[in-house]
This record gives C-alpha cells, structure tokens and sequence, in this order.
C-alpha cells in the first residue's frame, strides 16, 4: 500500500509546477517609488494586479516589480505611458516570483503600540495615534520617512507608500496600515 | 576553550553534577551542556549561575536544549 | 583611522568628506552641520564621541543626501572606488547606502587593493548589499538586527523584505540563525546581533550575550542599533580586538540607552550624550578586572603566565 | 535569568508554590483528611493500594483523589508548557525495588518527607526525629551520587507510553464514581473502604481532587521536590529547592495556628508513635531510596505526569510497597512499630547500599 501511495503522490505532484502562471507577466521599473506610483495607478483603474520580488535573475538590488494579467498587457501600458511612468520593461513570468512578508508582529506597550512588518517597525502612541519612532530597515530613505513621520499623527502623517522608495519603505508601508487597521478596532 | 556536557537521558541531579564537575576541572571558557527536560535546563542554569558562569544561549531542538555557559 | 560611508535623508546635501565632531545636539564635517537624528548621523556622533574620549583622532565622513531613489549613494559609490586605494583608512564602516549589487562589487574590486587590508564593517543597505553579493565573508564586522539576522540565515532571500515565514525573528532561535548564516557563508567573519539581548558570534557559534542593563523603551526606539555600530566601528579603530570591542561596545550602549532613562518615545541623542559617561564607566571596569587578574597571578607563584586559549 | 520565562521555576515562583501547598494542606486536614495528614504522598498511595485490596489493614483503605489530582495536573500543565516528554529505560526494576523500600521506610516512620514536615507544622515532636533522619538518609545518598552513582540514560519512547500512569490514575477516579462510599459498607463493587480509622476521613472528593489537580500543575511548573530540597543543599550548598520546602512548612504552621490544629508535643499525636530511633531509621531508608531514584514520592508523581515512565514504575513500587508492608506486618501504627519493622528496615538498607555501591557505571 505504502509503495502505491508513493507513486501516486509523485505523479500528481509534477504537473502543476510545468504550468501555473504562464498568463501572467511581470513590470520592470526604474525603481521602487515608481513601482509604488504605478501600483496605486494601476489599483485605481481596478486592475488584479500583485507588487513582487523581481525573479533572481534580473534583480538589481532593491527592487520591486508589478505582476499583472498578461492579457491585458496594452492597456496596462497605454495608461502607465499616459502617467509618464512607463515600465522598463515587460516580462512574462516563468520562474517563480519572491513573495513579499506577510507576517505581522504586535507589541503591545501599554501606552504605546508597536507593529512590525518585515524588517520595519513602527511605534504609535495610542490614545494620541501620534507615531513616536520608526526603526529597522537599511536603505536610505528611512531616515528619511521616519524624519517625516514621526511626531505627526496617523491622518497627519503621509503615507510611507506616497514619499518612499524602496522596499524598506514599501515595508514600513505595510506596518503602517497595519497600525492603521489596529488603532481603528 | 570549549567543551561540551552531554546529559540527555539523565535525571535530576546528574546534569547538574556532571556541568560543576567540568566548571571545576577549570580547563573551559565555554561549556555546552545538552540536556532533554526543562527541568534539567533551569537546574544546570541556576546552578552555573550561582558559580559564577552565564547563560549566554539556550537553544532548542527537537525537544532537547543546548544550554551555553561563559565564564569571563 | 576610521572612515563612515553612509547617507542622509536630504536630496540636495552634497557629498561632503570631513573629519566628524559633536557640537552640541549636532555632529559638524567641515563647515556642514547634520541634526543627528537617527541613521548614519547617529552613528557618527556616537563613534565621534568615542573616539573623543579614547583620544583617537576623529573618525571621517563620508556622506552624500539621498532620500532613497539611489542618486546619492552611486555618487559616492562611484567616488569611494576611486578614492578609497589612496585613503589611510585602517577601518572602514559601511552604513545606509541604496543597495546596488554592481556598484558593491566594482567597490570590494577597488578595497582589495587597498594593503594592507582595511577592518570592514557593515550594517544597514550596505550590509544588504554584501549578502545579496554573496560576498559577506569579505567582512569582518556585520551587526544585524534580529531580523536582519533572520535575513541572513534565509539564504534565499534577496533583502530582508522577502525573509521567508518560516525563518522566525525570533529571540529564542538566534543560534540556529546564526549556524544557518554561516552554513551558506552570508555572514562576516564576526556578527553582533542587536536586540533585547546582543550577542557575538562567529563560525563557532554565540561567543558572548549580554543582556543588562536592560530597557524595554529601547526595542522601539529608531538609532540605537547605529550607535551601537557607531561605538564598536571606534573601539576596533583603535586598536582593540574585534571580540573585545563588541562585547564592550554592547555594554556601553546599554549602560548609555540605561542612564539615558528612556521611554519608548526617546530620541537617540539622549543616548549619545551618555555615551561618555558609559564608556569611562566600561573602562574602569575592566582595568579593575586587569588588576584583579595580575594579583591572582601573582599570589599564586606562578612564575609562568598561561597563555590565553 | 536565559530562556526561564517560566516565573514558577524563580526563587518567588518555587517559595509561592510551598506556601500554597502548605495552606492547602492544613485546610484539607480541616476539611475532614485524618490529622496531621492533608497531604501525605506515602500515606495516600498506602490508602489507595488498601482500596484495591492489595493489602488488607482495614483502617486504611480510600482511594486518594489527591494523588490521582497530582499526576493528572501535571500531566495538564506539561502539555499546556510544551514540556511533556515520554521517556523511560532508566534501570526501571532498580527504580520499583527503590519504590518498595522507600514506602517502607515511610510507613515505619508513619508518613513520607511531606507528612514530616505537616507533622512538625502541626506540633508532633517525633517529626523532628523523622525529619533528621530523611536528611542523614539523603546525606548518605549524596555520598554516593559523588561517587559517580548513576542509573543510566532514559530513551524516548511514544507518546503513549508516558499516559499509561495518568489512564491509571483517571480510571481509580473511575472506579470512585462507579463505587463510591456508601454508609456503613466496607465494600462497593471493587473498592475497599475503610470503617473506622485514618480511612474513613477524608475531604470532600471535589474538593481533594480539585487541590490535588491544582498542586499537580504547580508543582510541575516549579520542579517542587522535597528530597531534591534537601540534597542539592547537602551538594551544592543551594537552597532553591528548599526554599520551597521551607515555606511549605511555614504555611502550614501558620494555617494550623489559626484554624487550631497547633497542638506541640511527643505523645498522643495523630498517626504518629514515638519510638525514636525507629521514626530516626524509617525514614533514613526512605531517604536514601528517594535520593537515589532522583525524587521524592510527590517529585515522582509530577514526574510521572509529564512522561517520565521510570517515575511512574516507581510509583507502583510504592503501592506494591505499601501492600507488602502491611500484608507482613512492617509498617508501623499509633502503638508502635509493626512485628518485622526492623528486620524489614535492616534488608531495605542492605538494598539500598548494594544498589548505590554497585550501579556506578561511567555515563558514555
């Protein structure tokens, strides 16, 4: 019996990873903040569309892509042309794309409230909703979100996805509207 | 200079006597002592502690812990 | 002397070469003065503020605005591959720089010619940069976050962003992490990992933790981490082994972050200023110890000293 | 302290533990368990092997919620800790021989290391005898642990292996709910009871089960172990354990003062005589044999609770124990010692000695 089920496993696990997502297709962008303004155009106009890790083998360093629907590859492209942020380039994807964090850490303070995403941690005061510090994170607009937003409160302060540009404020972005979700329970 | 404590499978006070046994032979920096129950993990810590060593690390596996003490 | 490469957050600040000074709620580079805030102000001013005390020479700068769009940080790339062969720099820390895998590698092109070879440091972008490489071990000081740890030991993961779930950032699991960062060479000769507790580790596992004094305010508090870069970037310039100047430099941090008497909502130069005060502090300590350790000897008799192991 | 965020297993965490053991002790004694006794390891387990009729001393027969509490609570909290861990394989028929002696000893003396220290709380003189003895018994268990005793390593085993003590002791609770007392019978079903003497009081089930549960959890977050107390103070001069021990016994001397159960003296004390050397000798065997199986009777239950299988064949040797000491007339009573007390102290330290002069095989 064992033996039977051994084969049985291995044939039905092989297909799947030959097709998958050959409708999809992956933008190139010059770099992360472009790659934010094109996601919110693009989610605006209602497209399905995912911001992922580049495959290995174009990655630059720091960088983001938008996975979109193959099909609709002229009109995603006529609109971002008409934005003036044209992709660099468009990819259909064959190998698998990074999948960014999804995990979620909350540190309850008392007074304070602390969320991290990735490597990005933001620190809210809670009755306030002012955020008092952001920490982690290594690429350098950091200090520079973090000189944004800290002291302001979360309606005040912009939104990291509006002045940031790389993945660590794409990271902080997604703590923050983390500590969004929290502070509104 | 490192050594390392092996005490799975002991029970209480083995680990504890075969961790001051090395601490008293004095050649160690380091020791890493290997023990299967907490119980054996807080007595080997409390009693490295109370000689004067630290517990830098506790890691575990499988059920088992690796306790690391220092002595400075 | 020590060189600090890094950023900050401005789009027009020129890049600007200088030895650093504390002036204030300030550090001064030439005639430049930069708020230190958190970033690699923080860890200037925090190894300027050693240095000072040890009587070293001031640490140098070499910073460049950029507010993470890369500008900034390929200028300098691009100006330290061509400077850095004719710097007298004995250390070299690498701090917030967009990181650029060619850029990172036609610069480690650049610093191995440099003889003899140079003490190097990373921590933030720049310590991304060397692990996407795979040139970690060209290093001999990271000092990693638990995250960025967690980073590390993921040796697929481009940048701490894609990290994967099941590599925890957890506390208790930091020498799996550190043995998993080592296995696939995406560590430096030396870590020191940052958190509630720090920790030193090389390939031979955690050497030394410590973990008091301790603040809880001090986990959500933005810079402590480049002070604590900061700190051990100066020590090692000055001549003291890396293993001994990390376990001092974690020490002084936390003695500086525990007279600094934080809330979560403390800035980071609350530390700096103690910074003094927990270095002369650190120093005694040890002389004591030194002092203790020959008495020992000597009440002994023994006449031959055993060499350390 | 590294990796302890377990606060039970703190200086405070293991005094808390003896203090609330030892409230509780004294109040079940109030509740209705015989005096002197709201806690007895040795006694209780002596109750149960007497309900199952392994034994025949008529005073003596209940089924002891209490003890079934102990390891059925420990077996929760090490699962709800992440620490149960099945094991067994450690020299198991050493550990049941150690068992039956142990609980010998403890029924010459008339109670076992906790009984002592209720016994000294609760005013009875000859405890301080029994009391010195567990420490000379203990001391001389030491002798033999820095020699280089040792019974070996455990092995894992399943899971399962590590329930069987606690489906044991869940169906004695069974059998309670089937058969329970009914007036004036000293049989239900399969369960002896007790008409007269310590067996007939007893606290309400409820109430004994639901402290027997909740000392089972704590102990076993605590390590609490009142042999351990005494030995690691003899061998490493640390006073962790015994802190607990300590306190135990000033909660219940403090409870006893104000409930009135304080009565000082030698003579007339409840299940208690006053042949000296005897309490002195009785419980240095059962010292001994604690010491050198690694626990005393309640440190086995916990054991038991969280997987330890050796612990658990320990266990049953004390019942087997308690069968034996009573069937051949070892076990003493108010009047004195039983016929074949001494001769049965004289073999159970032969036994003991061989055991801790033989078994010390270098660990590999």
């Amino acid at each position: 019996m064992a033996l039977f089920d051994f084969f049985k496993g291995k044939k039905e696990g092989a297909p799947a990873a030959i097709f998958g997502k050959a409708d999809r297709g992956i933008l190139v962008f010059e770099n992360t903040s472009e790659v934010i303004q094109a996601e919110n155009i693009l989610q605006r106009e209602g497209w399905q569309i995912r911001v992922m890790g580049p495959p290995p083998e174009i990655l630059k360093g720091c960088d983001l892509v938008i996975e979109f629907p193959l099909i609709e590859e002229l009109n995603i492209v006529r609109t971002l042309g008409s934005e003036k942020i044209p992709p660099l380039d468009v990819v259909p994807v064959t190998s698998p794309l990074l999948q960014p964090v999804d995990l979620f850490h909350i540190k309850d303070y008392g007074r304070y409230l602390m969320v991290r995403a990735a490597n990005m941690k933001l620190t809210v005061e809670k009755e306030t909703e002012r955020i008092v510090n952001v920490s982690g994170g290594g690429c350098p607009d950091i200090p520079y979100l973090a000189y944004e937003l800290v002291g302001k409160t979360l309606s005040e302060a912009p939104s990291p996805r509006t002045i940031g540009h790389t993945l660590c404020g794409y990271a902080l972005q997604l703590a923050y509207e983390e500590v969004q979700r929290q502070c509104s329970v | 200079m490192s050594k390392t404590v092996d005490a799975r499978g002991l029970s209480c006070p083995q680990p504890v006597l075969m961790t001051l046994d090395e601490i008293k032979v004095g050649e160690a920096r380091k020791i890493e002592v290997l023990v299967d129950t907490d119980a054996s993990k807080e007595n080997v810590s409390r009693a490295a502690e109370s000689q004067g060593w630290r517990v830098i690390d506790t890691a575990e596996k499988g059920g088992e812990y690796r306790v690391t003490l220092k002595k400075d | 002397m020590l060189g600090i490469v890094g950023t900050v957050p401005s789009e027009t600040f020129p890049l600007t070469t200088g030895e650093i000074t504390l002036v204030g709620d300030q550090i001064r580079i030439n005639d430049a003065f930069v708020a230190v805030s958190r970033g690699t102000p923080a860890l200037m001013a925090a190894a300027a503020a050693v240095s000072e005390i040890l009587g070293q020479p001031p640490p140098v700068a070499y910073l460049i605005g950029d507010i993470g769009l890369g500008k900034g940080s390929r200028h300098l790339y691009k100006f330290l591959t061509e400077y850095l062969p004719h710097s007298p720099l004995q250390t070299l820390t690498f701090h917030y720089l967009q990181p650029i895998i060619h850029w990172h590698e036609r610069l480690q092109n650049s610093i191995k010619t440099i003889t003899p070879k140079p003490c190097l440091i990373a921590d933030a972008g720049f310590m991304y940069v060397a692990k996407m490489s795979g040139q970690s071990s060209l290093y001999d000081l990271f000092t990693p976050d638990i995250g960025e740890l967690a980073f590390l030991a993921d040796e697929e993961a481009p940048h701490p962003f894609y990290t994967r779930g099941f590599i925890l950032h957890d506390e208790n699991r930091v020498s799996e992490l550190i043995a998993r960062a080592y296995e696939h060479n995406n560590a430096a000769r030396f870590l020191l990992v940052k958190g509630k507790k720090d920790y030193l580790a090389s390939r031979d596992g955690i050497l030394e933790m410590i973990d008091r004094p301790a603040e809880e305010a001090l986990e959500a508090m933005g810079g402590t981490g480049d002070t604590l870069t900061g700190i051990v970037s100066a020590l090692i310039d000055s001549g003291i082994m890396i293993e001994e100047a990390s376990v001092m430099a974690m020490t002084i941090n936390r003695l500086a972050g525990h007279f600094a008497n934080p809330s979560p909502a403390s800035q980071v130069m609350d530390i700096v200023r103690h910074i003094p005060r927990a270095l002369t502090d650190v120093m005694k300590r040890k002389d004591t110890a030194v002092v203790q350790k020959c008495q020992k000897t000597t009440s002994r008799f023994t006449p031959i000293r055993r060499s350390s192991k | 302290m590294q990796g302890m965020k377990n606060i039970f297993a703190t200086r405070w965490g293991i005094v808390g533990v003896g203090l609330f053991i030892g409230v509780c002790a004294s109040l079940l004694q109030k509740w209705g368990n015989p005096g002197n006794m709201g806690i007895c390891v040795a006694c209780f387990e002596r109750d149960i092997a007497g309900a199952l009729g392994l034994h025949r001393a008529a005073v003596v027969q209940y089924v002891r919620p209490e003890i079934i509490g102990f390891v059925l609570g420990s077996l929760m909290a090490a699962y709800m800790f992440k620490e149960y861990r099945p094991r067994l394989g450690s020299a198991p028929i050493v550990r049941f021989v150690l068992g039956v002696f142990a609980m010998v000893g403890a029924l010459v003396f008339l109670g076992c290391p906790w009984r002592a220290a209720l016994r000294l709380a609760g005013g009875d003189g000859n405890a301080i005898l029994g009391l010195l003895g567990l420490i000379a018994g203990i001391w001389i268990g030491t002798l033999f642990l820095k020699g280089g005793y040792n019974l070996g390593r455990t092995q894992k085993a399943h899971d399962a292996a590590g329930w069987l003590l606690p489906i044991i002791m869940a169906g004695f609770l069974n059998l309670v709910l089937i058969f329970p007392q009914v007036d004036g019978q000293d049989k239900h079903g399969v369960l002896w009871y007790s008409l007269t003497g310590p067996g007939v009081l007893h606290a309400p089930l409820l109430v004994s089960l639901a402290i027997g549960l909740l000392i089972g959890f704590l102990a076993q977050r605590s390590r609490f172990c009142t042999m351990g107390a005494i030995r690691d103070f003899v061998l490493f001069r640390q006073a962790h354990l015994l802190s607990g021990f300590i306190a135990l016994v000033v909660a219940a001397f403090v409870t006893n003062l104000i409930v009135g159960q304080f009565h000082p003296g030698f003579a007339k004390q409840p299940v208690a005589h006053t042949m000296h050397l005897w309490n002195f000798a009785g419980m240095a065997l059962a010292g001994l044999a604690f010491c050198l199986a690694g626990g005393c009777p309640g440190r086995q239950l916990f054991l038991s609770g969280e997987g330890d299988s050796d612990a658990a064949i320990f266990v049953l040797g004390m019942i087997v124990g308690a069968a034996f000491a009573h069937n051949f007339g070892l076990a003493s009573s108010p009047k004195g010692i039983g016929p074949y007390g001494i001769p049965a102290v004289i073999v159970g330290f032969s036994v003991c000695l061989f055991i801790g002069f033989t078994m010390r095989k270098r660990i590999v």
